[in-house]
């Protein structure tokens, strides 16, 4: 891959530092009783969607699971209009219908948010079977957790994208637990890029915390599929450092394995090195938070602002003819 | 009009339809190469070739997620399944995915896709291939649910669903198959949520779809010379369904036999029986009968099969109780 | 008596059975070390270790599938959905295996399990979370389905579902998991199969369970004051269905409104409308009112998941309009 | 596994013999109405139930597909009352309610045929399961076709296996086709046997046209089940002489490429194996066709004088209570 500008690293940078502080405000608004539902903050998570959204084109296509406010900003998608879905609001990316677990935003090609684990896997596949049937060379980045890998859809999706030669790439994010459930205690293969093999796919692993290692290493399966059509599996190493939504209890792992994995934050470690690069300085992380910190103002205000969803949406977008 | 099979009728659409747009595919197993398992895709394979006519492994769940997929997108999948009791493996990505997106996003992305194929029982076929599927399907908001009875509709209805915008159930009947009837020439559809007279009567009313229907027209048959004159109402399709028509025909006989091939408990003629005796309660001269499968899985020996599915002799009984003679 | 939480009794149901059984032991994602996602399962795993309480992988149709296999061969699985929107990628297990092995065996092996877990709308959890699951279920041959709406009979209806030798669909409530009730002390049952009227009334009969139950008690409490007096019959189990029971009292009230959560078109309220409108025909002076959910997947919206699920005030209209007041 | 005395071995042959000629009785009593649904006959593949069963305890566990005729035989279930479940009589395995795609013998610990394609693949892990809960040592056999490896369930299964360490052996008996798809058009990698190594599981594949390959084989990884708790995934490469089921046109296969396969029919290289070893003569084969000829008939007659099942049984064994 090209080596990055400093502008590019410096997105990279912005983006990862807006998911966070993103995410941080809805846990307050969490708090608060603004936001209802269940809410699975991605805080740890940022490097793999930023690295591996920051490679595509316009055109490409996303797709991820209910912990997908992350992947729809790195998409680009409006802040303002995230927060005001997550408060219900008639403004909302989905009116309101959707909240956190099923962002959704077309104009992006942003197929969704999805809480049916694994639900989302075949989905992707069938938008990367749309572009190969179209002879469109876009690609399609299909993301799940670790414990996606033991659903049935997740076998048979693969199986189908080698099969077919799709152009898609399936990112696992192994934050090392699905909810309680550590890994290990749910498959007896713990190198989840080795289920790969099975389908005669390649497989591979990436420092999830390093958000330029996450990026050379999907930028090149981006390409592989792009080009030759070789659909890819990869295992991002990454860590969640809140609960698996905000009702987890969190007694199945101790505080000292999240202090030391916290040891990793792939934002201190990515703002660090950009640091030690001289490529920023400590002033331009000044300027960087505040404008952030502007962001997710404008967001909150947007979505406090906006009005609740007209009762009269109720039974609209159940049927098109009805839309 | 020309007189065809059900089957052909079905081909038909598929073909028309396929050669009209080109973002409609077939998917499924055994539509290619194989020619269908039940031969309702036969030719297409060499007519559109392997990008547009697909053989898939046995995946369902993964290959109607697959459709659901390039739905999104733009495409218009049609995907066959060889039996519509293996919707169950699929069934997630039907009623969580299919039919929920449009409203989850709210109206950004719908799902224009059609799964069909054949349904209910067919021949000694036993507990788990001879199931009336329609009843997974009915209930859920963003689905439309189709099931007809004669080639006429079958090519109407079926091109009328590649033609949605949201995604359809669209099951068929290994037993209708082989049936013939006059199908319209040239380029024609129905629409869906439209039911239809298939015969017109005065005494009673018998609603009625597909396999059932072909039994209701003959109990009718049998009835008209016994004097009774039976009007046989074919829904067509059952979400939407056409409540006025049925209501119109009872508040005309005053009196309604619903039938239903599948088990009685909370099957569809529950629904239509209920929507019958709560909207056109002061109509009815006797509460409606229905006429159901027995409540048990299909049996395998043909004795008991036979016992399990609505006969002829059953529904003229419950036509003469709800007439009272 | 003491007074206790749904959540608690069903804890107790579990324990005591584990106890009294070896045989018997629950399965399902973090019901072990997590303690269960809802909780339910708190202190399980302590007292029977992780051979009985088994915490599986993101499997659903495959540890469903593991169940029915222990339970073919003598053992009594518990197999929990975390909740049961779950189930829907298991259902081609519970529909075409649990249900029909005991009849394609010929009655030579039974499938003596419980699937349980919450189902409903909650709070705000959008539309893949809220389905009223039910419907997937009670009109299957073979399935036998459990709905309990008080502490009370959460314990009784869980230990006899336990014992039962058949499978059996147990769907409890994320919403009533808190709420509290007397519940008889030692070891009682209460028998799959039989309703129960929670309130006595004369003027008019509301059937309801689950969380609509907790309605239904409500809103006969107000409408007390305004003088009219109302019957509330919970079915608990809806297959069996009490049929019985509910027309009994239609049969004394002569009115009956009909609850339920789930979305309208074909749901369980209208197999029990039609029921009574064919059941009692006679008795009815008003035709059965339906109180459900918007025909409409559940959206995330407060105020828009507000306007789906039914409301007390929508049930007092109700009860008025049979009422004709 | 230990050497196999005469007796054994002439025993094995009875039974590939017995389900040869009972399966040819099938398809003439198909041709003649006295059997109706599907048939799917399991010419060619004889020597995979034959050989595998043959190393199981009366206690041990075999569940199949609706391909199983061959298995239920191999079991020991008697040939009269699966003839007569064929038939839909009174008498049969199952009352006549499951037919061919459903036979089931408790007093075998037959745990069924099944016909959602690979529907069995859990429930057969679940017997494994039972097994493992109650402290025994039994083993469980898990018959499935190579087109079942696609499905959901059997990734689930061999991960909860697996994971588990329960005492079951999965034979996937790949005949090459999964009705009229190759195995190469269904999945992009063809040995099957390979799929164990998605979940650290032993894979193997045999010859499954040599009954004493597959004893072998099945018999090792049978006691590394009892003995260790290790699962397996056995891959038989087979074929079917016969087409899917009664009605396939068989378009999609040359028949070049049958009568080649039929070069290795399972039967004539064990009987001429025999003969070789010279442990059997002509004159034994001649009894022993013979004795299975008396033994196919006898099922017929006693299938054909069993009575139609009752019609009150049609709502009977719907639920226990009402058995
Ligand atoms: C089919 C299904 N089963 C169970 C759940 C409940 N559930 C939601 S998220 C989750 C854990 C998923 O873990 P993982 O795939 O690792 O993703 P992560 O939450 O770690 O991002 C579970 C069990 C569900 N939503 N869908
Ligand atoms: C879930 C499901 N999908 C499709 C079918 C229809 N069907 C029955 S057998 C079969 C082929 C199975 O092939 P394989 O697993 O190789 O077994 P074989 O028939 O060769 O023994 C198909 C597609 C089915 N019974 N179940
Ligand atoms: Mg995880
Ligand atoms: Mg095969």
């Amino acid at each position: 891959m090209q080596k990055l500008e400093r502008k590019e690293l410096v997105d990279l940078l912005r983006q990862m530092l807006l998911m966070r502080r993103f995410e941080e405000k809805c846990a307050e608004m969490y708090a608060m009783g603004k936001i209802g539902g269940f809410l699975h903050l991605y805080i740890g998570q940022e490097a793999v969607a930023a690295g591996a959204i920051s490679v595509l084109r316009p055109d490409d296509y996303v797709i991820a699971s209910y912990r997908e406010h992350g992947h729809a900003l790195a998409r680009g998608c409006d802040p303002r209009k995230i927060m005001a879905e997550l408060f219900g609001r008639a403004d909302g990316l989905c009116k309101g219908k959707g909240g956190s677990m099923h962002l959704f935003d077309k104009t992006h090609n942003f197929l969704g948010g999805h809480a049916i684990v694994a639900g989302q896997i075949p989905i992707g596949t069938g938008a990367a079977f749309a572009s190969q049937y179209e002879g469109k060379d876009q690609v399609t980045l299909c993301f799940f957790g670790d414990a996606a890998v033991n659903q049935g859809v997740f076998h048979e999706a693969l199986n189908l994208a080698a099969l077919w030669h799709l152009p898609i790439v399936y990112i696992c994010e192994n934050n090392r637990y699905g909810m309680g459930t550590a890994v290990e205690r749910a498959t007896p293969v713990r190198e989840l890029y080795r289920r790969a093999e099975a389908y005669g796919m390649p497989g591979e692993t990436v420092d999830g915390m390093d958000v330029l290692a996450v990026r050379e290493c999907v930028g090149s399966a981006v390409e592989r599929a792009r080009r030759e059509r070789i659909p890819s599996l990869i295992e991002a190493k990454t860590y969640r450092f809140r609960g698996h939504s905000m009702a987890d209890p969190g007694t199945y792992r101790t505080k000292e394995e999240i202090e030391r994995e916290k040891q990793r934050d792939p934002l201190v470690l990515f703002r660090d090195y950009l640091t030690a690069e001289a490529m920023i300085k400590e002033s331009d992380w000044k300027v960087l938070e505040k404008e952030i910190r502007v962001t997710v103002e404008e967001a909150v205000r947007y979505a406090d602002a906006s009005a609740e969803p007209p009762v009269e949406w109720l039974c609209t977008d159940v049927y098109v003819s009805e839309r | 009009m020309a007189i065809i099979t059900y089957r052909e009728a079905l081909n038909q659409a598929l073909r028309e339809e396929m050669r009209r747009d080109p973002r409609v595919f077939l998917m499924g197993e055994e539509v290619g190469l194989y020619q269908g398992a039940y031969k309702v895709s036969q030719g297409l394979l060499e007519e559109f070739g392997p990008k547009r006519v697909i053989d898939t492994p046995i995946s369902e769940a993964g290959f109607t997620g697959v459709g659901i997929g390039a739905a999104m997108v733009g495409l218009r999948p049609i995907v066959e399944m060889m039996t519509f009791n293996f919707a169950l493996v699929a069934i997630d990505q039907i009623v969580n995915q299919a039919a929920k997106i449009l409203y989850m996003s709210g109206g950004q992305y719908n799902v224009p896709m059609v799964i069909r194929g054949p349904g209910g029982p067919a021949h000694q076929l036993a507990a788990q291939h001879s199931q009336s599927m329609e009843s997974y399907f009915y209930h859920v908001p963003g689905l439309k649910i189709v099931r007809p009875g004669t080639p006429k509709d079958a090519k109407g209805l079926l091109k009328s669903a590649i033609r949605d915008d949201d995604p359809v159930i669209f099951i068929e009947s290994e037993l209708l198959y082989g049936t013939k009837g006059e199908v319209p020439d040239g380029d024609y559809t129905i629409p869906l949520g439209v039911g239809d007279i298939k015969r017109e009567g005065r005494d009673v009313t018998i609603v009625a779809y597909s396999t059932m229907l072909l039994l209701a027209l003959q109990a009718a048959e049998e009835l008209e010379k016994e004097g009774i004159s039976v009007e046989v109402v074919d829904p067509r399709t059952l979400r939407p369904l056409d409540t006025e028509l049925i209501l119109e025909s009872v508040k005309k006989t005053n009196r309604a036999v619903v039938m239903e091939s599948g088990a009685g408990f909370g099957g569809i003629g529950t629904v239509i029986g209920e929507i019958i005796s709560e909207q056109a309660f002061d109509y009815l001269d006797a509460p409606v009968e229905r006429v159901t499968g027995a409540n048990a899985p299909t049996p395998y020996a043909k004795n008991l099969e036979r016992a399990k599915i609505p006969s002829k002799e059953r529904l003229i009984a419950a036509v003469k109780k709800v007439l009272a003679v």
